[in-house]
């Protein structure tokens, strides 16, 4: 039986608090292979560890139980200092004192005994240990990066920028992403254009970065350092090395399609860029509703085009690569308003999403920069904006605050108000929620100098009444119902996730929270990564956010990326599977279930009353398997284990829990 | 005094009876904003949740509100903390009928012409003295 | 020290026994390390407050559970088992809940056959972020086996458990 | 009805001897008459004098293929007489590479339901060394009573009678015409009677019966998907069960053991007729089949190699047997 | 196409031309709508207080008696009570009990609760009944008025869309009407505030007669008696409001059969 030492942490009052130390440390004296039990206010702290590596050493111990937080927390501190002591890190076993116990039982005489019987069960475990040293996994070196709003161009150019090839794949014909759609940004009311075209030139132009845009991620396997990601970059129908982005072809195009860019206001040819900044300023063909394609007419492009660049004949791509990391910052949408009938979104012209209002102030939008009523095309006296349509709703739409709509629909107003200043601004609101740098007072900005009305209340029913909108709603802070007419109606939809998301998710197998936005490992101590190692998410694909929080993120992701990135090698699982040839009978159901094909046949010599005979069994390839278990549950006779989580030490653990009732 | 004993107890029974819990509104007024009768109400009906979760009782009682309200669900139907404001003002209803007052109409009280009473649909005088008299 | 249960079989039927008064459950609950144990400390860090009488066994997925420690446990006096793992489709190694539902679907119902009942042995999906739903079930579950009172049936004679 | 039998047994004979006597197969697995004549046991036919005493009746109930996997590893080529059960049991172990099928010469035999000796001998109400039987088309005479003669259906052995595919499937070749299958014969029945009666007695049910269990692993040994080279009860690290005969470890053995035919199944009734103390270990097998078959759609052990054995497949809006 | 039919208190006196028209329309579309036997008053108005049996007594007898067979009826406020009376009788295990018990019936919640414009758009057809229709009500500008019951609350009703409904629209134009369209089709007439609190119903009713007219109708249609006494009983210029039926008999020739006294 190894020489076992106990280490029992107060974690302050944390554990100490419900759980009588004392008791646990006296107990744990009196199990089966215990030489040493000891305890200390912080464990996790540097002279905590330092106890650790002492008593090892003093008492030449040969396993090690730590009864602290969860192992989810500081297993990997634990077992560093371990390692620094001369100890095989995986000869240590974390018992959960803290989340599984003390903070979730209120009453000691509870408490205690459950501690006890979970040091009990981390040392029968951990009598059964055995060393295990991890792989060396080379990495690859070069990153992926999915989706090129703000986030992912400024996540590619860092990456980029500290020497590594980066591929910034993009599903529309052009990257740039919402940010792209914007007029102006609050609070500081930069054009959006100005400080992000730049940006996406310098994208173009990186030498370390392989921009793909009108593609889409089909296939990711693999794991950390490894993945192996399939990219389907669909035809464009033009030759990116002949075209000169002149434009004649979209000029030429007969047919119009409502424009996806301007939130289907405006109108787009169906060979296209999207906005005249777009980066690369090659078009593409619709081919849904390209007449050619659709019934085999037409052509104009085809002729018009001076460096007959159009080439009808081209095939989608698909690329297959090996990436080191993956970072995700596919951005968001904002909410489908069909379920909101009251507003006469998609009955009425002049209800516009706040994204669509948004379209009008822009030169290169539906209306060139003008500020008019789609339904008479002249100039609002009275615009009234709605917020909090799908937001903080539980009935219709999204749980949450989608945290920009206070400061987006304050700066349209101010816009609105530069524009138009006799136009009057209504704003109903519930809650202004202005708490970023300089926000407050931007808001206060828009209140004062540029008169918004803002209206603490909602608005029931928009009634068209002939010529204009009567708005009927209700100020609460006065208790008065209020009917105003006005000329344009704004919606502040709520932010959701992209449409995708789920499909997205499913293929990388990161976890996403019940409204399917992207899960962070931890909110507050790993909020750029997810669950699945070299897997890191930016941007508002994790949860609504503004563009400052967005650009911060994608640093945060990037730099985490270049850290590991820069490894020569990559530790690869050491818990992993191992098969035991001599009792396995080769019928390999463990290698139909396992999801990463670590499992492969191979055969093996057997001698039979003097004859050698070969026969099949299965084996696994350590460097592949990640540790799931997956194969043990198949196997009946227990031929394949769990290296870390054997047969044996599962049991122990069972019996060592039901040993005290 | 804001919460008193006989608040508790009167909560208690109202969120048994309807079903519906006053605390779930953060007051964004929707109800008031959309309600066809808002404009003869003296209490607005995002006022009425407020007063019962400030437990203010008496002035319920005064209020003209929950006579007004005509029962149309519009204000449930748009709420967005799923609140059915509807079950709770028939709950105010029901309290005051039942707790103070007795019944608000007998046939004695309608002052309607022999020749509305002939044209006003039964339907009519079914729903109101199931509203106000119990 | 023959406990008050006495030989495997004699199974104070639900009757409302003295000793019933002073047993508490013992659980066993199979936790998977990406989900339902994130779960677990979800509901730690949130201070949320369920029975003591459930004791997590940690595993990388919920698909390293072999049949045979759910019996072991059993055997060792349990009165309650769980396993507990990602909601299906979003298990950290893609598709081994899906194989642990057919698994534990199959042996549960075998179970029920052979005369437990069933809510001795539960399967439930628990997510990272479903630290109330952990907490929730954790309750239930005792609730539920506190109602059904000790299990006798698979109770290894031989095994002595201490005070 | 006899020389119809008579010549059924010479054309098997003249088959199987021209593959064994040319050398295509160096052993032929058929019965031969065992001590008594409701008995057929086994045979290893490896000459013509070994095919002599090759026989099919009513008795040859053995399901050959659990030999194939220890005996092919001292003989090339091995010919089998395979019923309809015995069939889908060696293309179930052809399935999990436990047998090299190109080493397997398959001889179908459409198997006409076999009959329960012990039946007999309460038909009879006498010992059965003093009767000898007559079989007709569907019925069957008693020889040395007053010629007592009883509907075939009501003698067969329990899996017979449940038996919904008596013809072989993946044969090489099919000595006799097929019967055709039998769908219509209700397979549960015993399982849903069990199910119905309350948990308690249910369980009171199984306790009296693996109570007389001897752990003499006969069902064990005769079941043809029991492939495993070490079986979980031998196994010392780790020690998942005890040897004593306590009532726990009989009830896990049976329940593990069952568990473990999941999906390998082909309930040919070996385990329950092998053992000595008659356990309805057969109800056990069916009850996860008839799982299979309601949970994750109609599944026949060995029936459609193609079709992937339940427990290695998925599709992920299965439904659960618990509350997700 | 067989269907049990509950006609209601109103439809026997004041509202008697929506129900003739309403049957002989029905019996032309080949629809069979069989009064049942024995009821009364479905009650007017759902109780919203879960301790309010006695007023579940009526509608959940009506139910019952339909014996599990396709419900119907023509006033929006029966259908209402009927369907949300269904709903608690599915939804709420210890109410059905009470009340069952109480009426010696033995009903879960079965058979389907619709309203006759339910009848014609998702059993008949729309299209099919337009194939019918014999005098096409040409240049005739309806507004159709919804008001509350048929339409909310949404979850429990599954009539139409509560905010923009469509499915009077779609039976004008299967009748050959000019729809035009108000925003106030689906806001409250006032109910029986205009029993006893008269000012405030005629002004919410105002508001729609108004609206309907600014935008060009000559005539209304609704499917509640209530809401129609309400829509007529205005100041200023008023417009007729017809029951949905009277239309729906006219466009199939079959209204001249009974010429009805119009108030």
């Amino acid at each position: 039986m190894p020489r076992i030492g106990v280490f029992i942490c107060w974690c302050g009052t944390n554990i100490a608090g419900t759980v009588e130390i004392e008791q646990v440390v006296n107990a744990a004296r009196s199990f089966p292979g215990v030489v040493y039990a000891g305890d200390y206010r912080y464990l996790c702290s540097e002279v905590g560890q330092k106890l650790i590596k002492d008593t090892i050493k003093k008492e030449n111990l040969e396993r090690v139980v730590v009864g602290t937080c969860s192992p989810r927390m500081h297993e990997v501190t634990f077992r560093k200092a371990v390692a620094e002591a001369g100890l095989n890190p995986y000869l240590l076993e974390v018992a959960n004192l803290r989340e599984h116990c003390s903070w979730v039982h209120k009453d000691p005489a509870e408490a205690t005994p459950k501690a006890i019987a979970l040091v009990r069960a981390a040392v029968s475990k951990a009598s059964l240990d055995e060393p295990l040293t991890a792989l060396m996994l080379d990495v690859e070196k070069r990153a992926l990066v999915i989706g090129g709003g703000i986030a992912g161009i400024q996540a590619a150019l860092d990456i980029a920028d500290s020497g590594y090839t980066v591929d910034l794949v993009e599903k529309e014909p052009s990257i740039g992403g919402r940010m792209a759609q914007l007029e102006k940004t609050f609070p500081t009311l930069d054009c959006a254009a100005c400080i992000l075209t730049p940006k996406m030139v310098e994208v173009a132009q990186h030498p370390n970065i392989n921009l793909l845009t009108y593609s889409e991620v089909e296939a990711v396997s693999g794991f950390v350092g490894q993945f192996d990601v399939r990219i389907r970059s669909r035809a464009r129908s033009i030759d990116p090395s002949k075209c000169t982005g002149c434009g004649i072809c979209y000029e030429k195009c007969p047919a119009k399609v409502p424009s996806e860019f301007d939130m289907e206001l405006g109108k787009r040819k169906v060979i296209y860029v999207p906005f005249p900044q777009a980066v690369p300023n090659i078009p593409v063909i619709d081919r849904e509703n390209c007449l050619y394609f659709k019934r085999g007419r037409c052509r104009i492009c085809e002729k018009e085009c001076p460096a007959e660049a159009i080439d009808f004949e081209q095939q989608d791509e698909i690329i297959e690569r090996r990436y080191g990391v993956i970072l995700v910052a596919t951005g968001f949408d904002s909410m489908d308003l069909t379920g909101y009938g009251e507003y006469g979104y998609g009955q009425h012209p002049d209800v516009l999403s706040a994204l669509q209002f948004e379209r009008l102030f822009n030169a290169s939008g539906p209306t060139a920069g003008q500020v008019v009523r789609l339904s008479n095309g002249r100039p609002p006296q009275r615009v009234v904006f709605i917020q909090c349509v799908g937001s903080r709703d539980i009935a219709r739409g999204q749980n949450y605050c989608s945290k920009i709509c206070c400061m987006f629909t304050s700066k349209q107003a101010i816009l609105l108000k530069e524009k138009l200043p006799e136009t009057e601004a209504y704003i109903f609101y519930i809650d202004l929620r202005t708490a970023g740098k300089g926000y407050e007072e931007f808001q206060r900005r828009a209140a004062e100098e540029y008169g918004v009305i803002y209206l603490r209340g909602s608005v029931g029913k928009v009634f068209p009444e002939g010529e204009r909108l009567l708005v009927r709603g209700v100020d609460s802070l006065s208790g008065r119902p209020l009917e105003i007419e006005a000329d344009l109606v704004v919606l502040a939809a709520a932010s959701v996730p992209r449409r995708d998301a789920p499909e997205l998710a499913r293929l990388m197998s990161i976890n996403s929270d019940r409204y399917n936005f992207f899960d962070e490992a931890h909110p507050k101590l790993r909020p750029v990564e997810t669950h699945t190692a070299g897997i890191f998410i930016a941007g508002a694909c994790q949860a609504p956010k503004d563009i400052p929080e967005a650009v911060a993120q994608a640093g945060a992701a990037a730099a985490k990326a270049v850290t590991l990135l820069s490894k020569e090698k990559l530790q690869s699982e050491a818990c992993v599977a191992k098969v035991d040839p001599a009792r396995c009978s080769g019928c390999l159901h463990c290698e139909a279930v396992c999801p990463y094909g670590a499992i492969a046949a191979t055969e093996t010599e057997e001698r039979v009353r003097g004859e050698l005979l070969t026969r099949t069994v299965a084996e696994v390839n350590p460097a592949l398997c990640q540790g799931c278990g997956c194969c043990t549950m198949t196997c009946r006779s227990g031929s394949v284990t769990l290296q870390g989580y054997t047969d044996e030490q599962m049991l122990a653990e069972v019996d060592a829990l039901c040993l005290q009732r | 005094m804001i919460f008193s004993e006989s608040y508790h107890r009167f909560i208690d029974e109202l969120k048994k009876n309807t079903g519906q819990d006053p605390n779930q509104c953060y007051q964004c007024a929707k109800c008031s904003a959309g309600c066809p009768v808002v404009a003869a109400m003296d209490l607005l009906p995002h006022q009425v949740i407020r007063y019962l979760q400030l437990g203010l009782l008496g002035e319920l009682e005064e209020s003209r509100t929950p006579w007004i309200c005509a029962s149309c669900f519009t204000c449930a139907a748009r709420c967005p903390r799923d609140l059915d404001l509807a079950r709770l003002m028939e709950g105010v209803r029901l309290a005051v009928l039942r707790l103070r007052e007795g019944n608000r109409l007998s046939p004695a009280d309608l002052e309607l012409t022999p020749e509305q009473l002939e044209k006003l649909p039964a339907q009519a005088l079914v729903s109101s003295f199931r509203k106000y008299a119990k | 020290m023959s406990t008050a249960l006495g030989k495997t079989g004699e199974v104070p039927v639900n009757g409302a026994s003295p000793e019933k008064e002073r047993w508490t459950p013992l659980i066993v609950a199979f936790c998977c390390n990406w989900c339902s144990y994130a779960g677990g400390d979800l509901a730690g860090t949130s201070r949320m407050d369920y029975p003591a009488n459930v004791k997590v066994i940690r595993m990388p997925c919920s698909s390293r559970i072999n049949p045979l420690f759910i019996l072991r446990a059993f055997q060792r006096g349990a009165d309650g088992v769980l396993v507990a793992g990602c909601h299906p489709g979003d298990c950290h190694y893609t598709s081994g809940n899906y194989y642990v539902r057919r698994n534990l679907s199959l042996f549960r119902r075998l179970l029920e056959f052979s005369g437990i009942e069933p809510e001795r042995f539960q399967v439930s999906w628990i997510s990272a972020s479903e630290g109330d739903k952990f907490a929730g079930v954790m309750q239930s579950l005792t609730e539920e086996i506190k109602a059904l009172g000790p299990n006798g049936k698979w109770r290894d004679s031989r095994w002595q458990s201490v005070e | 009805m006899a020389e119809r039998r008579i010549n059924n047994m010479e054309k098997i004979r003249t088959a199987v001897a021209q593959d064994l006597l040319s050398g295509r197969i160096d052993l032929l697995l058929g019965w031969e008459k065992g001590l008594y004549w409701w008995q057929s046991r086994p045979l290893f036919a490896r000459n013509s004098e070994d095919l002599q005493r090759l026989t099919w009746d009513s008795f040859c109930v053995a399901n050959l293929s659990g030999y194939l996997q220890e005996e092919l590893k001292e003989n090339k080529k091995i010919g089998i007489l395979l019923k309809g059960c015995d069939s889908r049991a060696l293309n179930r172990l052809v399935q999990d590479q436990m047998v090299d099928r190109e080493r397997v010469v398959a001889y179908g035999l459409p198997c006409p339901g076999l009959l329960d000796p012990r039946l007999l001998k309460q038909e009879a109400g006498l010992e059965l060394t003093a009767l000898g039987i007559e079989e007709g088309e569907d019925r069957v005479t008693l020889t040395g009573t007053k010629g007592k003669s009883i509907a075939r259906e009501e003698l067969l052995l329990e899996k017979c009678r449940r038996c919904h595919h008596p013809d072989p499937v993946g044969c090489d070749q099919l000595l006799l015409p097929p019967v055709g299958s039998r769908e219509d014969r209700s397979r549960f029945h015993q399982v849903t009677r069990l199910e119905e009666i309350p948990a308690e007695e249910r369980f009171a049910y199984w306790s009296s019966q693996f109570e007389r269990c001897l752990r003499c692993y006969a069902c064990r040994e005769a079941c043809p998907c029991c492939s495993c080279r070490e079986c979980f009860v031998e196994q010392e690290e780790p020690r998942w069960l005890g040897k004593a005969h306590e009532n726990s470890e009989n009830f896990i053995y049976h329940l593990t053991r069952a568990f473990h035919s999941a999906g390998r199944c082909v309930e040919c009734g070996e385990c329950q007729r092998v053992c000595p103390v008659e356990l309805p270990l057969m109800e056990l097998s069916s009850k996860i089949i008839k799982d299979i078959n309601e949970l994750y759609g109609e599944y026949q052990a060995g029936l459609d190699t193609e079709q992937d054995p339940p427990l290695l497949t998925y599709q992920p809006d299965d439904p659960a047997a618990f509350v997700e | 196409m067989h269907y049990r039919y509950f006609p209601g208190c109103t439809l026997k006196t004041q509202a008697k031309e929506m129900e003739d028209t309403a049957l002989a329309a029905a019996s032309a579309l080949g629809i069979e709508l069989q009064e049942l036997p024995e009821w009364q008053c479905c009650g007017a108005v759902f109780p919203l207080s879960d301790d309010e049996l006695i007023t579940l007594l009526s509608p959940v007898r009506t139910l019952a008696a339909a014996g599990g067979e396709p419900l119907v009826s023509l006033c929006a406020a029966c259908h209402h009570v009927l369907k949300r009376a269904q709903e608690v009788i599915k939804r709420n295990p210890d109410t059905r009990e009470k009340v069952t018990d109480f009426l010696e019936v033995d009903y879960a919640g079965e058979g389907r609760v619709l309203h006759f414009l339910e009848v014609l758009r998702d059993d008949l057809g729309f299209d099919r009944l337009k194939e019918q229709v014999s005098h096409p009500l040409a240049g005739r500008k309806i507004a159709a008025y919804y008001g509350c019951l048929l339409l909310r609350p949404a979850k429990e009703m599954q009539f139409d869309d509560p905010e923009n409904p469509t499915i009077m629209e779609d039976l004008l134009r299967s009748l050959g009407a000019e729809v035009v369209s108000t925003a106030y089709r689906t806001e409250c007439c006032g109910a029986y505030l205009s029993v006893t609190e008269e000012k405030v119903a005629t002004a919410t009713a105002e508001k729609i007669v108004h609206s309907a007219r600014r935008a060009g109708a000559e005539a209304l249609i609704t499917a509640c008696p209530l809401c129609r006494y309400n829509l007529e009983n205005i100041g200023g210029p008023a417009l007729p409001v017809y029951y949905f039926s009277e239309l729906l008999a006219e466009a199939l020739g079959v209204a001249a059969l009974k010429e009805v006294a119009r108030g």
